[in-house]
């Protein structure tokens, strides 16, 4: 390889990172991500975590990946068919060799691919794939990382597994070589993190630049640049999803002039939100790790009757656990929210794989007449919108409100126009005015009772999950007091709908043959989708549902406007019921059930093959 | 919480709503205590707070003129804890039963009990499930015939008292419905006690377990049964006949009027763990002369951090470590840039 | 009042006893019910009780009902208005005269209408309501039974408390008269009930006997004859709901070859199951009464794996506890039988009431794509049934069923011409052969997989609730696995749809302007009404579905068959939902939310509604 | 259950899969004892089965070659109920965490304590939850830093085995990943024990809380800080230089190197309670040398009847009652009649 480097503009670039669970995946996916990001690049991130179990180092099961689309076009996905794939292992290499991009890069560990290697990969020990990569289909980088890495280090303190830990920064160095990225956020990133351990940060650092120079030294082939992106102007961060969701809420309980109380049990891929709260209690968030999901749920119960914002986050055994508690919920009519980051199922399921199959529990999980608002979030940074438009919800209308979000926003990462704090609305909770009687189950216009706390004199009350009489809240098993009781609150749910906001179609025109109806994360691959086809020529729309029940009151005329209607999903058909049992819509669901997201070309081949292309 | 002015009334904690009980069940008597001992405690009404589960006895709340929450079946430790720990201002009582506390809330118990918030747990043991009319429960004896154990229930009972020392709780008391001084008393300690106060009540219920703690309640019966622990005092009973004491680690019980003297006696130590173990351990189903009588009172008692304060002093340490949290700098975060 | 008694022929009768929670009135509505069945009678029971709570003696909310209907007709429902209200005191007369025939009988125990009862029942304590009954409006006998039955009791050595506690004999007594019942299975049941007890027993048998004969004494109006019914020729016995699905368990294991095993927690309405099978150990049947829903759900989890059948039973909130194990049992593909025994919701809700608002739940309630067969019952005597259907298909098709009953069938009563046990289908579970290598997930040609029980040699195996592969069963996260095995999940539990026996129309025609679809407990009031709107020329037949899930092959073309489908439901209109979202039918959803049963008449009035009447 | 013929290796219990602990998780070392012991034990291994929940140490069966049902969080307890009250012919063995048997499963935990089955329960204490990746656990120390309480835990933690003691449990153990000796014969004898073992067991995580007990494993400071306890045994630790007495109910470390006699010192018994309990409260997080040392073995055992054969006896009394069931008679019930 003695060729000179060339330079290519690229517009867009999907690289995946894959290594053992120990080769420090995630911390180079993330750097790259923020260096990116600060170069200007729209972008959108899947980490994609081995299984929850710690398979044995070099095993395709402990492989760790995290992948990168990042370009100077709007970018909505994480990207299909990577360009590059950073291989630190025979194990990495053969789970992703098949869907890098024909002509893409690889940029292979030859440590990595050594008997041992292989064998743990469980492939065949005589042969190194690496000598099979012909040319003309990959364009192959083999850099004894290993090596050369120890090598740098040579004069360090460290022992030979400590000085290991840096290769990852060695990778990283030669891709941001390659993508001609700035090695100054990830240097200041590195000297805050070892900031008392000077020579592991001088390994670290060493590793990054030894790296970088080795693009240099071996002459690759081809540098490319990417321009920054045309984004809205504006201040931008780069944003993981459960990070987005927890400042989410911490912004509602600030607007609505309440504590967040938060009480949550570790389950994955939720439990960030918990991490996230609990280095933020000078917020005056108060976090608290129960003994299980039923406990977290009705602590938060608990501090809403207190006065607090209660919040309680989970996945979905954890939801099903927390079914009676939520009908206590509705009966009490407090403000409350539930999370739920979807993974897959059904049980124990697939735990660190992404789902949308929890739809209509959230909708329907529960014993009796117990409607609850259910909201979706689209994306990583919508994930905060969705958190603060549930609080409101929560605080406005007094009700329980459940989020779902999935593993794939929640820990994908993208840039966000982030908004000012005083430009978030603020939260009115229905305090009892004091000014005639008080009765705990006296309602105003939207059928909302007001709120009274503990610590006010002479509005002591009882409240609980019997049903109740109208208007005093007192038990009452009046056979019409129930029916009544039953209909007000489903009704005072249905009238949230009138307060939501016009419907936004995403793209495509307001009538015609196909549109594509997505709810929660399938948002980028059906924007992507949806684009293409319409380039393609194709009549197609897009229009994307963040309330989910209830469905919007301008739902069922948009839907009639089209002759079909496409809804892809991410589990076996749930919108597609809650459609048809409301519109008269001709549906087609498109379903994807293997705990991954979809890649935007699958949902635009159903839209070709609904134009009957 | 506490109250300034004008004293309360037992009646000003009577809530407007009829009482359902059965005719003659304990639940009456405690109502009626709590009702009673209230105004002694000085706790500004607006800040009371019942919580109870499911269960006949976790109707208590709807008889208090107070605020309150009637949840869901076995949950109202939990419920009370985000409550308590939401807002330490409160006085919070949880009402429980012996199945809604130990059977389906057997966890949030011992959880509770472990964390300490400085709440006061009062479980209404009637040695069974009242409102669901008469199965055994978890404190039910070996052998009880009911509706499901026609057979009787081979289920070994759990010791309350043992449970919550076991769980690590900082107070730890019973006390009996039929006793209104005592019960009023145990109350007022359990309020007074910083920390979770775990007190079990003896609760007869006249229709599905009559008579379950006769030999501590019927007059002919009870002080040979019985021992009242009283802090500082030896273990005397039966009306100052007979005394305990002990040999090492084993519980005797001595006879006062054979010229035994008191100051052998056995001294009630309610900061002693093993103590407390011990007295814990009195729980023959079936008293005799040979037996240990069972203790009422304070077994034990123990000056613990709670959970609400350790909770706001993590807040103001993070106040101090990180400043007071500024919305829009949390949402900015650490890198950010430009786009023209 | 002198005048001589005449006879009365009638064809149907309904009465209401009522009293205090304390009077004795189910004690003396089961035996009027025997005793009646026993004539040959079709009949059906309602029991009313009061609220879960004791309420305070007298009161209204201490007033506890028992209803029965029967006659020498066929008999469906126990009855809307009464001919006949038995009222021990005020309240119980103030809680049910208005629903009492205009023209019917009162039988008011006069010492029950004294100032403190009135006062007790919130009446005016002034004026006695039985002196403002007018003879025009109702034939009111005014009895002092209290004071008559001491008199009778007069020699006995028995306190005064002890004697009124038969007063209930005495009014049962008198009824019998009035309509002819045999007083020998009532003074058997007496016999055998107080054995033990000879002087409670003769207070029994003469307040009984004083009763019967005070109705010659006073020579009543009129006493009424009612012939014995044509029901189809067989044996018959008297059955109620919670019963009859005990047996039907009891009965499919036997014909399984098979240990029950039975975990429950005690909840209304559903505890009375583990009362009936903790009585019968004799037939191998284990119960245990689990610390909660969970342990009693997992419990039999282990107990099916361990090659018992599993069972659990439940009422709503308990339902709400079960959702995760629910799915843990769809993965570990084991028979598992979990009934629901409905109630008034949500949460705590109407404990006593019935309701059928937990349908979706049992359809819907799970995290994951997680299908379980559910199947209904329809009347007491069908809760055998539909209990033996269930543990027939859980063990056939290895998977958990859950069978929805509620609080108005299990309590109520009818006539039942009973099985022989010879009669009942065998159960055949799907061992392992042992001909071919042992693959925990392979499956047969209906998908179902072989049943190796923990014991057998050489067949040792792991399951559990992470996604497995596809027929060995291990750990799989391979995403077309996860995949192919939801919808293979979903196929075998659609599948099972296949074998359902073809749907019956319970009456009308095969086609034409109304269906009234039906499930559950409704089906009596929704027969008696279509029968009366046939009769009166309507258009309209009746199905009713034993399966609610997967619904069966041929329901949409027998939908498509009616102008208008009505579907009468106890709850907001759930299976309207189902029915909406599957097939494309003009539904009109009919609701009642009373925690009460429907009124045959309330149907009858929407059906003619709907045909514009 | 018993085995009879030809005798086991290790290697038969070994499953096909992958065995996917970190490297160094102290879970191996309880696998590979649990493969070596088994063939010892007797059981035939058709009739074994590994029941767990959810959390690292439950994916124990998986590598098991027995049956094995992994089910969900915190209910292994109840699965294993229930499939020994169905099926007392088989070995049952729970394996469960510290998060999954004494957090959400807790509950579970002590109700089958006190119910007795003859079921054996291993809890892999490692104090933190291993499988979501690192936070603090019921048993976590105060003041613990983990990922959800970066200021430190302020949960006062269970004692599981005051827990256990306190919910009646009838055999109590601990033993260590680190000394596969102790391990294997700790094993031993909770299979042994007729009725429900209960054994914790000391795991070490070494990516989330490495050397969490090293007081109690490394080779310098563990003979100081453990007392291993043999049934008969005077207590004697630190190589023999130190050993403990009973003041009364107070525990006193003496130093036996000054000339302590042995005679003096207090004698393990399994069947006293109230020693059971004192050996328990040794718990101080950070040992020192005049902190009582942290016991390993059998801290209490006692016989009691078991649940299954109180169930099975009822069914047999039921047989004697009632006859054996008729299914025609069943359903004929008391009462009918003909319609013709
Ligand atoms: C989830 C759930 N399961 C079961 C029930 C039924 N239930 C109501 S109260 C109760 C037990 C009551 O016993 P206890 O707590 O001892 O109270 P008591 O009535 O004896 O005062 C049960 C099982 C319920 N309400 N909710
Ligand atoms: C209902 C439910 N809630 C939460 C989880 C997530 N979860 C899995 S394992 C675990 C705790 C594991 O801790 P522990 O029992 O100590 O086992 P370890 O991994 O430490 O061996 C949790 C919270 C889950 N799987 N199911
Ligand atoms: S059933 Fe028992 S506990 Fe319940 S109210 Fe009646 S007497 Fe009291
Ligand atoms: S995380 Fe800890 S407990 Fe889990 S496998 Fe790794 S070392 Fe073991
Ligand atoms: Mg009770
Ligand atoms: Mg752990």
């Amino acid at each position: 390889m003695t060729m000179t480097t060339r330079e290519e503009k690229r517009s867009k670039v999907t690289i995946h990172f894959a290594g053992d669970s120990g080769d420090g995946i995630q911390l180079a996916g993330s750097q790259f991500t923020l260096t990116t990001a600060l170069q200007g690049n729209d972008l959108s991130t899947f980490p994609d975590f081995p299984a929850e179990i710690r398979a044995p180092i070099g095993t395709v099961a402990g492989v760790s990946g995290f992948q990168i689309n990042f370009g100077s076009e709007e970018i909505n996905t994480p990207g299909s068919n990577p360009d590059v794939l950073v291989a630190m292992n025979a194990a990495a290499f053969k789970k992703n060799i098949r869907n890098l991009k024909k002509g893409g890069i690889i940029i292979a560990n030859e440590a990595g691919f050594d008997k041992r290697n292989l064998r743990l990969a469980h492939m065949d020990e005589s042969v190194n794939p690496l000598d099979e990569v012909r040319a003309s289909d990959y364009q192959l980088y083999r850099v004894d990382i290993t090596k050369l890495n120890r090598e740098a280090l040579q004069d360090l303190e460290l022992g030979m597994k400590e000085r290991d830990r840096s290769r990852n920064m060695f990778a990283l160095g030669f891709v941001y070589w390659l993508f001609h990225r700035n090695l100054d956020p990830t240097l200041q990133f590195l000297t805050h993190k070892f900031q008392t351990d000077p020579i592991v940060l001088e390994a670290n650092i060493r590793a990054l630049k030894k790296g970088y120079h080795y693009g240099e030294t071996i002459e690759a082939v081809k540098r490319y640049s990417i321009e920054s992106a045309k984004l809205k102007p504006g201040t931008y961060r780069n944003i993981v999803g459960n990070q987005a969701l927890a400042m989410g809420l911490i912004a509602a309980s600030q607007k609505a002039g309440l504590n967040l109380f938060y009480a949550g049990y570790p389950i994955t891929p939720a439990s960030d939100i918990l991490h996230f709260l609990s280095r933020h209690k000078n917020f005056n968030v108060k976090t608290f790790q129960a003994e299980d999901e039923i406990a977290a749920i009705t602590a938060a119960i608990g501090a809403s009757f207190g006065g607090s914002m209660g919040v309680t986050a989970t996945s979905g055994p954890g939801m099903a656990l927390k079914g009676e508690a939520l009908g206590l919920a509705v009966m009490l009519e407090l403000p409350l929210v539930i999370v739920n980051v979807q993974r897959g199922g059904p049980s124990t399921g697939l735990p660190t794989k992404t789902e949308q199959a929890d739809l209509l529990q959230a909708v329907y999980g529960r014993n009796g007449e117990s409607p609850i608002p259910v909201i979706a979030a689209r994306s990583p940074s919508d994930c905060f919108w969705v958190a603060f438009e549930a609080s409101r919800m929560a605080v406005e209308y007094m009700t329980p409100v459940i989020v779902l979000s999935d593993g794939y926003i929640a820990n994908g990462a993208e840039p966000w126009r982030f908004p000012k704090s005083d430009d978030l609305g603020k939260i009115q909770a229905p305090y009892f005015s004091g000014k005639e009687e008080y009765l705990p189950y006296k309602r105003n216009d939207k059928l909302v009772r007001s709120w009274v706390l503990p610590g006010q004199e002479g509005l002591e009350h009882r409240i609980g999950g019997l049903e109740k009489e109208k208007e005093t809240g007192n038990v009452s098993y009046d056979p019409e007091n129930h029916e009544e009781m039953v209909k007000i609150r489903a009704e005072r749910i249905a009238r949230i709908a009138d307060d939501y906001p016009a419907l936004e179609r995403i793209q495509g025109p307001p009538k015609g043959r196909v549109l594509v109806l997505g709810w929660g994360s399938t948002f980028g691959s059906i924007k992507v989708a949806v684009r293409n086809a319409i380039s393609e020529g194709l009549e197609v729309s897009q229009l994307h549902l963040r309330h989910v029940f209830p469905l919007p009151n301008d739902l069922g005329d948009i839907i009639s406007g089209y002759d079909q209607v496409l809804i892809p999903e991410l589990n076996n058909g749930q919108l597609s019921k809650l459609i048809r049992q409301e519109y008269d819509a001709s549906v087609t669901a498109f379903n994807k059930i293997q705990g991954l997201p979809f890649r935007a070309d699958e949902v635009l081949e159903k839209i070709r093959e609904l134009h009957g292309a | 919480m506490e109250r300034n002015g004008t004293a309360y009334s037992s009646k000003d904690f009577s809530s407007d709503q009829d009482v359902r009980w059965c005719p003659g069940c304990g639940d009456y008597s405690i109502l009626k205590q709590m009702q009673t001992v209230l105004p002694e405690l000085g706790i500004n009404r607006k800040d009371l707070v019942f919580i109870s589960g499911i269960g006949c006895s976790s109707r208590f709340p709807y008889y208090m003129n107070s605020y309150g929450m009637h949840s869901i079946h076995g949950r109202a430790p939990a419920v009370a804890t985000g409550l308590k720990a939401a807002n330490p201002e409160l006085s919070v009582w949880v009402i429980t039963g012996d199945g809604d506390g130990l059977s389906i809330g057997g966890n949030h118990l011992i959880h509770a009990l472990r964390r300490n918030l400085d709440i006061n747990i009062l479980l209404f043991n009637n040695e069974i499930y009242g409102l669901t009319k008469g199965q055994y429960s978890p404190t039910s004896e070996l052998g009880k015939y009911t509706k499901s154990s026609p057979l009787g229930s081979i289920d070994h009972p759990f010791n309350p008292l043992s449970l919550a020392l076991g769980a690590d709780a900082t107070f730890v008391a019973r006390t009996v419905d039929r006793d209104p001084t005592h019960l009023r008393e145990v109350l007022k300690r359990a309020h007074e006690h910083k920390g979770t106060s775990y007190v079990e009540i003896y609760q007869n219920c006249n229709v599905f377990n009559d008579g379950a703690f006769e030999p501590w309640t019927d007059k002919k019966q009870r002080d040979a049964n019985s021992i009242i622990l009283q802090q500082g005092q030896p273990l005397v009973y039966d009306g100052g006949n007979k005394g305990l004491r002990l040999d090492g680690l084993k519980p005797q019980i001595v006879d006062l009027t054979e010229g035994f003297s008191q100051s052998e006696l056995w001294v009630h130590d309610e900061k002693d763990a093993t103590k407390a173990h011990i007295l814990s351990r009195f729980f023959n189903h079936e008293p005799g002369p040979d037996k240990f009588p069972r203790p009422f009172g304070i077994l034990y008692s123990e000056d613990r951090f709670t959970y609400e304060e350790a909770m706001q002093n993590q807040l103001d340490k993070a106040l101090e470590l990180q400043g007071k949290g500024n919305l829009d700098e949390l949402i900015r975060g650490k890198s950010t840039w430009e786009v023209e």
